[in-house]
């Protein structure tokens, strides 16, 4: 009988030894401060390494393979707010101009002139063909745009354009009107969020329809969407520009994480999203693969629900504050890939001001606590959803409140309940992100306009009336100026409190080249060539 | 004692407990099975005194340590010792799994003992209020319990309990169904015995077998579906530690830092491994055919 | 026996009814606003209540429930909330996914199980009835995800054999089988060596020895065929069971199953998709398990007999009472 | 009795079962012979050892935990126990068969009676299906069961009926020898006498021997022409059915007829042996009866008896007949 002891534990120890066979390099785990991504230099440089003028390499690939984290809802720019999307629309769709080395150079739109403040005028490529064989005109150019001004997922950036007196002067001209001064409007039709779609075909099916067979001006044209598992593009023949060096583009929707970067050892896919952190070290030194990594256009948050009576209190807030070591929250929860925010915005945004990080002071935050009338302890909850990141960072915090005396509940709630408590302003405390689409400030600072302010609420109007000249100031320097004095007002009020830029990237196989880091998570896949 | 073949003494009238105490003892499997159950109690009860450290006491500088002497079975993302969250964790895990068991066997064996006895309509009623409950899948239903009455350990516990219900009462359903014909029932029956009675002394004593398997099987199920409620973020609320979520968390680590997967693995292992082994051993006791 | 699977298919409809009745009220009470999930977190409330409005979700409970299940008995599941697409189209992309792993896996399961459960009853402690009893117990007792991200490591990685993820070849298919069916195997096993032990000793096998048949005859013929029944009953709760099936082993291994379309769909309050792809799981469950009771009846002549009681078959018995021999004797019938 | 003539010889034939509780000694040292057509008792109580003979010639004890410790059973002349697993197979069904106690039990419930009657057909005859289905019709109705049952399965068929088909397999290739453990004994009296005379005329018709074991005293003087008593594993006497039963010699076959109820003699009480059979594991020193014994002697307890021919023919184990 011991016998059958003997092998249970036999064959346990022999599982657990494949586990770990693996060279589990246990270099002391990186201490806080010392970024370990040696490829990534100086964070603030968002271009990673130097242009290699790619050789004309006549490598071509038959299919392009990329692995997704999730599946996207649509592909339909317009309609969705989630990085899944964007990525499988990049190929079909392109934007009015594009930015090369920091410069707006022409795309579909070859050149534009502000006739006013409040007027754009754009001449558009005459050559440009729709997936379904249409010609692209400017009729098309006005519909998208109306259509990104209409929806509320892109009102945001398009919300400015005046819908009723944005008209086509001729085939190839646009006049575009604006309701308002709006700086950011050439930084919008510069990225991906804007994206010209064939007018006829979306008036030909409904707009889930389209969201689902998405017809563009892109070089990958749809063929095939297998709900769960994969979107298959495929090269469109007339495209006008330069055709790309694959025929065609899988997108796998792959949800574990570990299997992506399985997937990518073992060359099952080429490119592959939101690596874990604890793979990359891995993924560098294994010579078939690269990790592309740099400071994502994204900030991580630890949110006060000021309309709370307990939060809406100042002194609570930098007593709170007080207690956190941003440093180490950021450093523990990201696993090493996060620096500590030390401002509103990400640091490759025009505008962003350094004012952080916030000291960390156990003492003060005691103090301001009796100030505040809680010197016998203070209660404090946190609600939340499954989210790696931000759990983590609640858990810290967790600790950390409870060494000046804040007991802090967590409560765990699914996401569809997570969002509902939000609107309905029952959340206390929770931990969010905010990644600006765009890289001008008005983007980065979404979620504190009144209109949006569902999870803030801090109903500050003097932030509304900074944030609205910031936005209808054309002159670069006035709108740094304005946006610095926010973001002053912001760090004295601490109506939430910066913790992470989070450091992101993606993994590709070692012969993916002309293919780099780009903040805003969403590369140029049509510009991809391959090595060997 | 030898039982001397000749002496014509009474033979001493042991207790059935002491009658199955008997034969258990002998089973060394059995024993094996039952000595790291009792290990497992005890360090459920004694945890504070176990655990070198607090369970969520956190510490920088030492995220994501390989096991070490001062931490014996290592340290996760926030560096908080394992060990200690693994010995805190048996409180939880044992907890969830053993009473959720207790509410889904009791409900499970009365409504499977009333369909099995009694046949007919009510059998019928029964069993198909059983498919329905068996039909819906044991997420939605924790999904919507924890939604409705807040996440955490109850309702984790009333989802795994109500989603065993089915399970137990259709192997309940099945044994009373065959113990039903057997003539000792009858016999019992003609002795003017009411039908409560028969069922519990005599057709429960005589399905307990298929009840201990179905049971010792539950338990690791439990703790397991505890883990993918956790998984979707609908299990024990941190810091609490629970070996199931301890386990998914652990995933993402799993190619560098294997340790954080493997001991609670083997803690969950250790536990249903010595449930069957005393499961199994208990039905040999108790089923008067297995001679050995 | 066509009465007898007519009474049983009309038996499922109530069963359906009602768990469509229990999933629409639990979805019912659930916190969390599906219109607000379509819309994102960006949305004003205005925009959310037009939209809730248009959905229907602001009617009474009992409103919306006959409604739903008007347009069921009309055969339509509905449309997704997230997609927009007919619920129906949703679950037949995936449900031949699911049908195929959960088949290959009960295979599976069948194939390593019962004979290593029969060897094991009849070579009773020895060796290998140990080895099995350990197989068995580790199977069960393992967390499935641990040993599909163990059998990854291994077969894909290190020794780069079968692919990690994805269905798109035979190969494909080889590690989520596994992965997926060594808690069935396990079980089966269990279940196989325990009711051969019980057949093993019954008079008749030593009856059939007596004719001086071959063990392995003896075995596989007579013993097997009789200890069927309790194998078949844990074949058809486990081919069930991988049906709604392991969610995180088809997310392992990013396999489009049911499973994982009921989870996203719960998580993200679509209603109807979520009530269609349990109905049509539960469905398939009651099928299975229906296809398992006539499996019975075809193995065991006792259970047919209670089913047809076709004339035919009462006649002779009749004939046998007045053949002389009297029938007086013990309690068979 | 020339050798040509002995069909089973069974000398000095010990079976021990090796269990976790100890050496349960079955069968000690018994010895008899059985000759072709002859018929003969194997009388006992229950747990004396006689299940586990019959099985023994059949080679049938499981093994672990039952083995055969000593002797030999010669069958035709040739020794069984060392006859190999063929040998073994071949004889079984064809030169000796078995029908056992409870036909509720015997007989596998999902399949035909017709196709289990085949089977030993098939296995010892080289027939085709349809002579085999044939020859088993034919020994169906010898049986006194109407042919056209044949496609039936043993849930449709009475206890008594059910044992008529255990019989007809036992009997199917015409064997030398049946051995029948209590055929009759889960059969009510009706049943019963109908049945051991079915077995009777068969006897006669196919010339087969038997030995039938039962604790039926009745059963025995009814069919058997030889009886061999049997306590705690051991043959205490043996004999013809006049000197056994009418020249009794042995004081537990005294006991047995003692406790029988009979027409001739009035007897208010029936004389009962008192206590009860020794535990085989731990058998009682000199002669395993002394305990129960009414007329023990001192000897008795210490020396074990030895088998002495009172009469020819008639075989004692009693220090009294020494």
């Amino acid at each position: 009988m011991k016998k059958l002891l003997v092998l249970a534990l036999a064959f346990m120890m022999l599982l657990s030894v494949i586990a770990c066979s693996n060279p589990t390099t246990s270099d002391p785990t990186p201490d806080p401060g010392q970024t370990n991504t040696e490829a990534t230099p100086a964070p603030t440089d968002a271009q990673g390494t130097e242009e290699t003028p790619a050789a004309p390499s006549a490598v071509r690939k038959e299919n392009l393979v990329v692995a997704l984290q999730a599946e996207p809802q649509t592909i339909d720019p317009y309609a969705a707010s989630h990085d899944t999307t964007f990525i499988s629309s990049e190929a079909i769709f392109e934007p009015l101009f594009k930015y090369e080395d920091g410069e707006l150079t022409p795309w579909l739109a070859t050149a534009y002139e502000m006739v006013d403040d409040l007027t754009l005028k754009l001449t558009l490529r005459d050559d440009v063909l729709f997936h379904d064989g249409n010609k692209m005109t400017a009729d098309d150019v006005v519909f998208s745009l109306c259509y990104g001004a209409t929806s509320n997922f892109t009102s945001t950036l398009f919300g400015a354009i005046d819908t009723e007196n944005t008209k086509a002067l001729d085939e190839q001209t646009v006049e575009v009107k604006l309701l308002y001064p709006y700086a950011p409007l050439l930084e919008a039709m510069a990225s991906h969020r804007c994206a010209i779609v064939s007018k006829a075909a979306y008036e030909s099916m409904d707009a889930d329809a389209f969201g689902r067979a998405p017809v563009g001006t892109g070089p990958m044209m749809f063929k095939e969407w297998v709900s769960g598992d994969r979107i298959e593009l495929t090269g469109f023949e007339q495209y006008w520009g330069e055709k790309p060096a694959f025929d065609n583009m899988i997108i796998r929707i792959i949800l574990e994480a570990s299997s992506r970067t399985v997937e990518l050892e073992t060359g099952g896919v080429d490119i592959a999203f939101q690596i874990s952190p604890v793979d990359w070290s891995r993924l560098e030194e294994n010579p078939d693969t690269q990790m592309l990594t740099g400071n994502s256009m994204g900030m991580t948050y630890l949110c006060f629900n000021n309309s709370n009576e307990l939060y809406g209190n100042e002194l609570v807030r930098k007593a709170i504050a007080y207690a956190i070591n941003v440093e180490a929250v950021a450093k523990t929860a990201y696993q090493g890939q996060a620096d500590a925010a030390d401002g509103f915005m990400a640091r490759s945004i025009p505008g962003y001001k350094k004012v952080g990080p916030w000291e960390y002071n156990p003492e003060k935050s005691k103090e301001l606590l009796k100030q505040a009338g809680y010197e016998n302890g203070l209660e404090v909850k946190f609600v939340t959803f499954q989210q790696q990141y931000y759990n983590a960072c609640i858990e810290v915090i967790q600790s950390m409140l409870k060494e000046v005396g804040i007991t802090c509940s967590i409560e765990m709630v699914d996401l569809a309940t997570f969002t509902s408590m939000n609107n309905n302003g029952e959340l206390p405390m929770t931990v969010m992100a905010n990644s600006a689409s765009i890289p001008d400030p008005a983007s980065a600072l979404i979620a504190w306009p009144l209109s949006r302010t569902i999870s803030l609420r801090h109903n500050d109007q003097h932030i509304q009336d900074l944030l609205d000249q910031g936005e209808r100031t054309y002159a670069m320097e006035d709108r740094v100026k304005i946006y610095a004095e926010l973001q002053d007002y912001l760090w004295e009020k601490l109506y939430l409190l910066p913790l992470a830029f989070p450091i992101t990237g993606y993994g590709a196989r070692s012969n993916i080249q002309n293919f780099d880091f780009v903040p805003t998570g969403i590369p140029d896949f049509a510009a991809i060539t391959f090595a060997e | 004692m030898k039982k001397k073949g000749t002496e014509q003494g009474h033979i001493k009238k042991r207790s059935q407990f002491q009658e199955t105490w008997k034969r258990l003892s002998k089973n060394r499997l059995a024993m094996v099975g039952l000595a790291i159950l009792a290990i497992l109690v005890i360090t459920a009860i004694f945890a504070d005194l176990i655990a070198p450290y607090p369970y969520d006491e956190q510490d920088y500088m030492a995220t994501l340590q390989s096991p070490s002497w001062e931490h014996l079975m290592g340290t996760d993302e926030y560096g908080r010792d394992i060990f200690s969250r693994v010995v805190y964790g048996s409180r939880t895990s044992l907890y969830v799994g053993f009473i959720s068991l207790m509410g889904g066997a009791l409900i499970g064996c009365i409504f499977g003992a009333i369909a099995g006895f009694f046949g007919g309509k009510t059998d019928n009623i029964i069993m198909r209020t059983c498919d329905v409950l068996h039909g819906i899948p044991q997420i939605v239903l924790a999904i919507a319990i924890a939604s409705t009455i807040g996440p955490g350990i109850t309702s984790a516990l009333i989802a795994v309990a109500v989603s065993s219900v089915p399970n137990f009462a259709r192997v309940v359903r099945a044994a009373t169904m065959t113990v039903r014909d057997q003539e000792y029932v009858e016999a019992s029956q003609s002795l003017g015995g009411n039908n409560t009675h028969i069922i519990v002394r005599h057709i429960f004593p005589n399905i307990l077998a298929p009840i201990i398997v179905q049971a010792t099987l539950g338990i690791g199920k439990s703790i397991l579906l505890c883990a993918s409620l956790s998984f979707l973020g609908l299990g024990v609320q941190p810091p609490m530690p629970e070996w199931g979520s301890m386990l998914s968390n652990a995933r993402t680590f799993m190619r560098d830092y294997s340790y954080m997967v493997i001991s609670p693995g083997i803690a969950i292992m250790l536990t249903v491994l010595a449930l069957n082994l005393f499961g199994d051993g208990l039905r040999d006791a108790l089923d008067p055919k297995l001679k050995k | 026996m066509l009465r007898y699977i007519a009474k049983r298919i009309f038996l499922m409809i109530p069963v359906l009814l009602g768990i469509s009745f229990v999933i629409f009220l639990l979805m019912y009470f659930t916190p969390g606003d599906p219109a607000q999930m379509i819309l994102g977190d960006l949305a004003t409330k205005e925009e959310v209540e037009a939209l809730r409005e248009e959905m229907g979700l602001n009617d009474s409970f009992f409103e919306r429930y006959f409604r739903y299940m008007g347009d069921l008995l009309k055969g339509d599941l509905g449309t997704s909330y997230t997609t927009k697409l007919p619920v129906w189209d949703e679950i037949s992309a995936r449900l031949p996914v699911t049908a195929k792993v959960a088949f290959f896996v009960i295979v599976f399961a069948v194939l390593i199980g019962v004979p290593i459960g029969i060897l094991s009853a009849v070579r009773q402690y020895t060796i290998i009835d140990s080895i099995t009893r350990v197989m068995a117990l580790l199977g069960i007792t393992m967390p499935s995800f641990w040993f599909a991200l163990l059998l990854v490591l291994l077969f894909s990685v290190k020794l780069g054999w079968l692919p990690a993820s994805g269905l798109y070849g035979p190969a494909y298919y080889v590690l989520p089988i596994i992965s997926i069916s060594a808690a069935s195997v396990a079980i089966i096993t269990r279940t196989a060596r325990s009711s051969m032990l019980e057949v093993i000793r019954q008079d008749y096998i030593d009856t059939a020895r007596a004719k001086g048949q071959k063990e392995r005859v003896v075995l596989f013929k007579h013993a097997l065929l009789n200890a069927l029944i309790p194998i078949l009953t844990v074949v058809g709760i486990q081919f069930a069971g991988s049906l709604g099936g392991a969610v995180v082993n088809e997310q392992v291994f990013a396999i489009p199953g049911i499973g994982k379309l009921m989870v996203d769909a719960i998580k993200a309050r679509n209603y109807p998709l979520v009530t269609g792809s349990v109905l049509v799981l539960s469905l398939l469950q009651s099928l299975v398990n229906l296809f398992i009771d006539l499996l019975y009846a075809f193995v065991d002549p006792r259970i047919r007999s209670q089913y047809s009681r076709s004339k035919k078959k009462t006649k002779a018995l009749n004939g046998a009472v007045t053949a002389g021999a009297g029938t007086a004797a013990g309690k068979g019938e | 009795m020339e050798t040509k003539n002995k069909l089973l010889e069974v000398k000095d034939l010990s079976i021990h079962y090796f269990t976790d509780e100890g050496v349960v000694r079955a069968v000690n040292n018994i010895d008899f012979e059985l000759a072709r057509g002859e018929t003969m008792g194997l009388v006992g109580e229950t747990g004396a050892g006689k299940t586990t003979t019959a099985r023994g010639i059949m080679g049938l004890v499981p093994n672990p935990p039952g083995r055969v410790v000593s002797g030999e059973i010669l069958f035709e002349g040739k020794d069984l126990l060392n006859a190999s697993k063929l040998q073994m197979r071949l004889h079984r069904g064809k030169d000796f068969s078995m029908i056992f106690q409870d036909p509720m039990t015997s007989l596998n419930p999902i399949l035909t009676v017709g196709d289990q009657i085949a089977e030993v057909i098939r296995l010892h005859e080289k027939l085709s299906h349809k002579d085999a289905n044939r020859k088993a019709a034919e020994i169906l109705e010898m049986v006194g069961i109407p042919a056209e049952r044949m496609s039936e399965y043993p849930h449709q068929f009475s206890g008594g009926m059910k044992q008529r088909v255990v019989i007809a397999i036992a009997l199917a290739c015409s064997p030398k020898l049946i051995i029948a453990d209590e055929p009759t004994t889960a059969l009510d009296v009706t049943i019963q006498a109908q049945v051991l005379e079915l077995m009777r005329d068969l006897q006669e018709k196919l010339g087969t021997a038997m030995l039938l074991i039962t604790h039926d005293l009745g059963v025995v003087a009814d069919t058997c022409n030889k009886v061999a008593i049997m306590y705690a594993g051991q043959i205490v006497e043996m004999g013809s059915l006049e000197n056994v039963y009418d020249n009794t010699k042995h004081p537990y076959t005294k006991g047995l007829f003692g406790s029988l109820p009979s027409l001739s003699i009035k007897s208010k009480r029936l004389v009962p042996i008192d206590g009860l059979m020794p535990d085989p594991v731990d058998l009682p020193s000199g002669c395993p009866f002394h305990p129960r014994c009414p007329d023990c002697m001192e000897s008795c307890k210490s020396r074990m008896p030895v088998k002495t021919e009172v009469s020819p023919g008639h075989y004692v184990r009693c220090l009294r007949c020494e």
